[in-house]
């Protein structure tokens, strides 16, 4: 299973915080988020943003990044703290 | 003095001048402190093009991935200039105007490496650390993200 | 909020925590607050080649010009950048290893202006403003002048 | 007269922390240094380094200025502040 997370704008848009993804068939980032994108329009609408960020185990990450079973993965929007 | 760096994510408040304290404390090495703090302001910036008043500033992050994220900008300007100790602190929940949000400390034997180390962690730590800013007007409990601005990720370009 | 520039050159010595709630008190438009601070070193530059242990420092300054001559720069960096508060403390008179020499805080809206202002003044504080330091060695009654650096001269050319 | 001043290792040199100088014949401030330089030795010796620094009515100041009855002028050796 691949442990993924959701932060800000992105987490009150899709209502989820996170949830545990079926590792099987995915290799990379790209792909786990194509499947989350498949879970209906308001997922699709959310993950299709191109601003959309990524870490992998938590350190940024790039879409192409490779993921396996047990990784981490948080997507959120730009960060704007300090 | 041996390269010393702590980091603080953290929910309460902090004092600025403990901190210089904290820089300073049996440091006789390093005659330069520079020192940078964000504070919430009382209205949105200008860019937006209106004056709103922010009773509250929630601030939402990645637990975990922001301590390792401000470590990292943290020894990487340890590896770009001669610094003693790195201080960052970063707060995060709900905030008030006037409310300190981060502390970013650096000392050196040069003044000029403590100021720009400040400025880099500052740059990075805006554009890298997953920290989100949400503003609510007084008296509303909507509250409105703040946008990411190119022209933090434009200062970057300068390291 | 409109400028506001604080200079103080005395003997006693002032603490960095109280000068930051200074600058920040009332002060809810400017987000940013940068600061510099100067602190006696324990040993002499690693320029003069020896590890020279240095117990006591003193100040000698030119009295009314020092703190013009600080009002000035700080005008000066005013007027480069948007700036609220301006404060610069500088002391004087014999100073102990770890004794704060030089205090530099700007506030601004922007986080680069307040870190380039600190940077800027003490650029020219150290090449401007009348004031001279004498290193005495543990046990020496005699005293060294220090020498002014090239590198801070030079340090004057980017702005 | 002028108000002269020294500070530093140039006041430590001339073992003179002032004095105040006839302006009649003084048109600048080289021509004071020279007036001065012409007490002893141990004055040329000193007001000769090309450091030499000068401030005329406390502001930072060149040697070609003018300088007329009622004036300060101190000079010092490049500052060493901060």
């Amino acid at each position: 299973m691949i442990n993924v997370l959701f932060f800000a704008s992105l987490r009150e848009q899709l209502g989820c915080e996170g949830l545990r993804a079926e590792a099987t068939g995915i290799t990379d980032i790209a792909g786990l988020r194509t499947s989350l994108a498949a879970k209906g329009s308001k997922w699709q609408a959310a993950l299709a943003s191109d601003q959309l960020q990524v870490a992998l185990n938590q350190k940024l990450s790039s879409m192409d990044a490779a993921v396996k079973d047990g990784d981490e993965v948080a997507f959120f929007p730009p960060v704007t703290g300090g | 003095m041996p390269l010393e760096i702590s980091i603080s994510v953290q929910a309460e408040g902090f004092d600025p001048g403990a901190e210089y304290n904290l820089l300073r404390s049996e440091n006789y090495v390093d005659g330069a402190t520079a020192m940078f703090v964000g504070n919430v302001r009382d209205f949105s910036p200008a860019e937006s093009g209106e004056q709103q008043s922010v009773a509250v500033l929630e601030l939402e992050h990645y637990p975990g991935m922001a301590e390792s994220a401000l470590t990292d900008i943290a020894r990487q300007a340890a590896q770009r200039w001669p610094l003693g100790r790195v201080r960052i602190v970063h707060r995060y929940g709900p905030l008030a105007a006037g409310d300190e949000i981060v502390f970013v400390g650096a000392t050196s034997a040069h003044r000029q490496a403590a100021l720009d180390a400040c400025a880099f962690i500052m740059d990075f730590l805006k554009s890298r650390a997953p920290f989100w800013k949400k503003e609510f007007a007084k008296g509303s409990e909507e509250g409105d993200w703040v946008q990411a601005r190119n022209s933090d990720e434009e200062a970057l370009k300068k390291w």
